[in-house]
């Protein structure tokens, strides 16, 4: 055999839902109603918390945000199919996964409105706080995947990044790693197209990101994020593989980020209106909207009335963030170490001197 | 030469512009160094101009920024690197200290690695985490690099010039708080402020404040209120902190009697104190009190909502000079 | 408690054994710990006793094992990680600085990262490029380690128990030139030596030699040449860089009026430059001459040729040494 | 289109010679016979070459050295097939490579005896120094691939590293960049099976490591690193490929490390004669002599005059670095900068004092 084939791969795609609401049954043949309702229900209230939050921090009361307009059935399948005890490991774009995981939602604004304590979530909540140095935390999946492993938990860990933070080297460690561990770990990536200014195609020569997967002997599939059905599928297969000691799963999410990247940034100045408006006819929300409504499970009098609760529960979390008691200067050396070195003892006490001036 | 005035963030740009114009060896690379123009606009133009051979945007990874630049630094090229923040160069530390500050000497000047690393450092914009840090000291601690802190625009485009010039990997700090706090004259063309000088940004002789990027403009404005108080401080904008100008250094604390050394990073090994020990060991008998360090505190850089009260500010500094001048 | 006489390495190994025996939670991992129990064999016999699912030979990959011990420590387990050498940390130095340092304080105290970094470091044994290297300034300057040094066996032990007890990420240091120098009696058993205290390692009155880890043996050795000149050293072994013994600094070096700082690494911006600064604030009117530094130069480690030229040396700290008593 | 695929691969691998020396001509018809002798004495040349770097290290005129015994093919056949002015990026495994390339031998043995001078090859070589943090060249490669192909240079950079190295992050940041920028570029595995202690299945999950190739975009292709023929034929490719701007390929040479890790490593501690014999058989040397030999090439008698020949080499090289002068102390200062900082001259001012002491 001089000249073999000693590799032979390829990877899937998947989708469910058309652009038009319509459900393909033999991939799908029982769509929990319950579900549908339960996934329409909050990616609207994730459109409307991150609605805010752009408002708050153009009156100066939020600091840099990162929308998620546009890839809320990404975040919202993933978070729905998660047990509460699966650990999630966001990057920094998840809100609607971490809030469907059980972090309070003001804990986020206080997060990005530049408050450490918002990052201290509930004792029971096994999430990850944000992480902001692109692609450092899908190692960190790997780890707490393993982690499950070697605990024989049945659970498994969540890790999320974007299409950029694949380049990173941490990334090919994080896959690399559980792939030999057989860590119980899903790593989802939501490529919304860009990375800031940079446009997937000069990220990387793949064709997918999903493919990437090969190089791990790990499972790798890429979904349509943008279709919350097939997404909730396929991270059900990989949420079950990982829990029940199968290994890891690459998803690769297809998606797009409507939005600007931060608060920050200004996407007009990178890319085209016609790429911007070829996805919002993909909008995750209209599609499952329209597949509702055929069904008889929605209307605009529900909606209505559902939007005004939403309005309000996002009130709510403003006010719940906004009320919270002012931070303790000294705070900043809290919990630096399980106790505090003299030398820091010294410089708390300088700065409370400081601050009582 | 005719002049414009510009920001900081305008005369960096200009630095690369100019040079570039004269040096077809000269690349920008990065993230969102081309289309976007930069995240802080400092590379605005450049690919228009010098197209995207020359003005590269790199797929996100920092490590191998700084490895692709070593590859085209010592095959002819001169890559002026952009890390986003300087809060995002530890992935890179690995190609920077290990290989491209060690280049020509492992090699006995057979291979070198002119580059200059761009980074946007230190607090005062209310980011999120991680986009706040000052991490000179862990450049100045590791042999083989320069590296240079402008506190002005005429700075900031001289020192640029000369660290594309220089030969060596230059670590170049960019105080972003201050990218677009004022704007100042600013040649046209290429010239160059010479590496290894501090200038005196304020004449005294009481109390020498040493300082480098946006702390100098703190210490300027303590060095007023100081006045004030009849205290004559001197400050020394350090601007090149390898090579240092020792000499400047010296010459005003032994005027003095007496110095103050501020800077954003965590006082503990932070680069004041390589400043305080060497002063104190050159200078003991000249110092009329013990050499202090107004620092960012030994802990994370704070979130917004904390952050002014770990950066070092015009109360801390004053109370520091107090304490020297009572002493 | 019986006793062993036990090298450094061996200690070192003991100390993981024991505490493995005793808490299920700790785990080693790292490059050829495994089944070839390490390659100074500081992890040998552990997989044999443990299995392969507490003593884990990872991929090649440092920034992968401290990114999976991060993960493995949030989540309830002291993973003891190794890296190879300390010249070889680099590529994890952003999953050590800006992920493990912080995590506890960024969550304000809802996850922790306790785990320990062994690094064997230092010179004196004759390797390839970057198996020589001392960074414990870049750890000491980062916010949120803790570093250890230890200098013989006994402290190996106890210390790198109270490293994985303790909560935090502890850089742990081993000095590798004297991994098996010699033997010491070590007991049997899992005990601590706090960390935060200095110790004594030789009493003096006329000068206070301050060090840590191999330079600490050097130390001794320049202390009895200089008492057969007639000047007595006191030499300190500081062990615990963070948290750092400065009552004991400060009290040796009250006592003695002066005092000389040694280290492997280089002398800009190392910790002996916050050592003598922080002296130098505190002692000021004490001080009978200037602090002095006897460092590494400000180069790349040299190879073996003439490495000999590069480490500090009994002539070296003797004539510094000298220069403070004849200040 | 619910369920497609959206990617297809697989990697093929690559063998001409097999254990007997017999050619597969439909793959290689003309057998260069010119070019088969002069990789035969130039592996013969570097075993020897090898053998003598151990036997100093023995005696204590050498530092550690990481032997090249079994690997021999590969590193022929790729230095063999680089022009001049193709750049070579070695990992601390090549001296076959580089000395084909035109590295005086002699100042590898300098280097790896510990003296930096031994990396100060002739200006007009173009080579790197080794690369001993592990993974950390792969970058350069992809580096000095831009570079030629910026200055439109018909050349290529040829980088190594281990099956280990391709762990490390920097594999996949230079793979990934290469593939993007289209870099003059070929990266070549030596995959000898082990990284130190750790076997490859610890490694990675991958089945090869050339279908790792898959995640970049980038061609990948296996091959038989012990059969001089495969390795040539790929590695010309490659160039071709590369010196052509036709972008970077992924090479993975199987061979085996039949010697320990460095002279500071005991494989026998880690893995078991079987497996050594297993390959000790499919030694590339012997399997080019029985080619060279059934075609009437080669006989016991030229292989005794070119022992000799290749012994006064060797010899020669030793006497060239250990006749070297001894290196200034102070040279430790030399090259730190373009120009020697006062700090800096200042120290080097008060090594010279101690020295002349
Ligand atoms: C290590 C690092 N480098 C650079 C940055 C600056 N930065 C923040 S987000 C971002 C782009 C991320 O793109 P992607 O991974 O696709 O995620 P997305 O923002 O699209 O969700 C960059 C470059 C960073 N935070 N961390
Ligand atoms: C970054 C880094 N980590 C660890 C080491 C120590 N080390 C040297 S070689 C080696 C194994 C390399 O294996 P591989 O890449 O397969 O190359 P081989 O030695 O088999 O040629 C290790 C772990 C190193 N030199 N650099
Ligand atoms: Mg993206
Ligand atoms: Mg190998």
């Amino acid at each position: 055999m001089p000249k073999s084939i000693v590799y032979e791969a390829r990877t899937e795609r998947l989708e469910i839902l058309d652009l038009e609401g319509k459900v393909d049954l033999e991939l799908m043949p029982e769509v929990d109603q319950e579900l549908a309702l339960k996934l329409y229900r909050h990616m609207i209230r994730m459109r409307a918390y991150d609605s805010k939050a752009l408002r708050l921090q153009r009156q100066g009361r939020m600091g840099t945000w990162p929308p998620s307009l546009g890839q809320e059935a990404v975040q919202a399948a993933v978070g729905m199919a998660m047990d509460e005890k699966d650990w999630l490991i966001p990057s920094f774009r998840e809100p609607g996964t971490m809030i469907a995981h059980g972090v309070p939602a003001h804990l986020i604004y206080a997060h990005w409105a530049g408050d450490e304590r918002g990052a201290c979530y509930p004792e029971n909540i096994r999430c990850f706080p944000p992480a902001v140095p692109v692609g450092s935390q899908w190692q960190h999946g790997a780890g707490v995947g393993l982690s499950l492993k070697l605990r024989k938990e049945r659970a498994a860990a969540v890790v999320f990044g974007g299409d950029g933070s694949t380049s990173e080297g941490d990334f090919h460690e994080g896959l690399n790693a559980a792939g030999v561990f057989k860590a119980n770990t899903v790593f989802v990536i939501q490529n919304n197209q860009w990375a800031i200014s940079v446009p997937l195609s000069h990220q990387t020569a793949a064709e997918t990101l999903a493919q990437k997967a090969h190089a791990y002997g790990v499972p790798g599939i890429q979904v349509d994020g943008n279709d919350v059905f097939a997404m909730t599928l396929v991270a059900r297969e990989a949420l079950e593989r990982a829990r029940s000691g199968g290994g890891p799963t690459l998803i690769e999410a297809v998606t797009y980020r409507l939005g600007d990247h931060t608060t920050a940034d200004d996407a007009s100045r990178y890319r085209d209106e016609a790429e911007v408006s070829y996805w919002e006819k993909r909008d995750p929300i209209r599609r499952l909207r329209l597949y509702l409504e055929s069904e008889g499970l929605w209307d605009e009098a529900q909606e209505e009335d559902f939007v005004a609760e939403v309005n309000r529960w996002v009130d709510e979390q403003v006010e719940a963030f906004e009320s919270m008691a002012p931070a303790d200067p000294a705070s900043i050396f809290d919990d630096m170490y399980s106790e505090l070195p003299s030398r820091l003892v010294e410089q708390r006490e300088l700065l409370l001197e400081e601050v009582s001036r | 030469m005719s002049a414009q005035k510009l920001s900081i963030a305008q005369a960096v740009r200009d630095a690369m512009r100019d040079e570039m114009r004269l040096d077809p060896t000269v690349l920008v690379l990065g993230e969102d160094v081309g289309v976007d123009g930069g995240v802080f606009r400092a590379t605005e133009g450049l690919i228009e101009e010098f197209g995207a051979e020359r003005v590269i945007d790199t797929p996100l990874a920092e490590s191998g920024i700084i490895g692709l630049s070593v590859g085209l630094a010592a095959t002819g090229f001169r890559p002026v690197a952009e890390m986003q923040f300087m809060g995002f160069v530890y992935p890179a530390i690995n190609q920077i200290f290990s290989h491209a500050a060690r280049m020509r000497n492992r090699t006995r000047g057979r291979l070198s690695t002119p580059m200059v690393i761009r980074m946007p450092y230190g607090g005062g914009i209310h980011p999120p985490e991680h986009h706040s840090e000052s991490y000179e000291a862990l450049f100045l601690h590791t042999p083989g690099l320069k590296v240079l802190v402008p506190s002005n625009p005429y700075d900031a485009k001289g020192l640029l010039i000369s660290a594309i010039r220089s030969g060596d990997t230059v670590a170049f700090m960019e105080p972003k708080r201050i990218y677009r706090a004022f704007r100042e004259e600013v040649p046209d063309g290429a010239y160059t402020v010479p590496m290894g000088k501090a200038a005196i940004a304020r004449e005294g002789s009481d109390c020498s404040l040493l300082a480098w990027g946006a702390m100098t403009r703190v210490c300027l404005d303590a060095a007023e209120a100081l006045s004030a108080e009849g205290v004559s401080a001197e400050v020394v904008d350090l601007r090149s902190l390898n090579p240092l100008d020792r000499e400047t250094i010296f010459e005003s604390v032994s005027k003095t009697g007496r110095a103050v050394i501020v800077h954003e990073a965590p006082r503990t090994a932070g680069f004041g104190a390589e400043l305080a020990a060497d002063i104190s060991e050159h200078l003991l008998l000249e110092l009329l009190a013990p050499v202090r360090r107004v620092c960012g505190w030994d802990t994370v850089f704070p979130l917004s909502k904390l952050e002014k009260h770990y950066l070092p500010n015009r109360g801390r500094i004053l109370s520091a000079v107090r304490s020297t001048m009572e002493f």
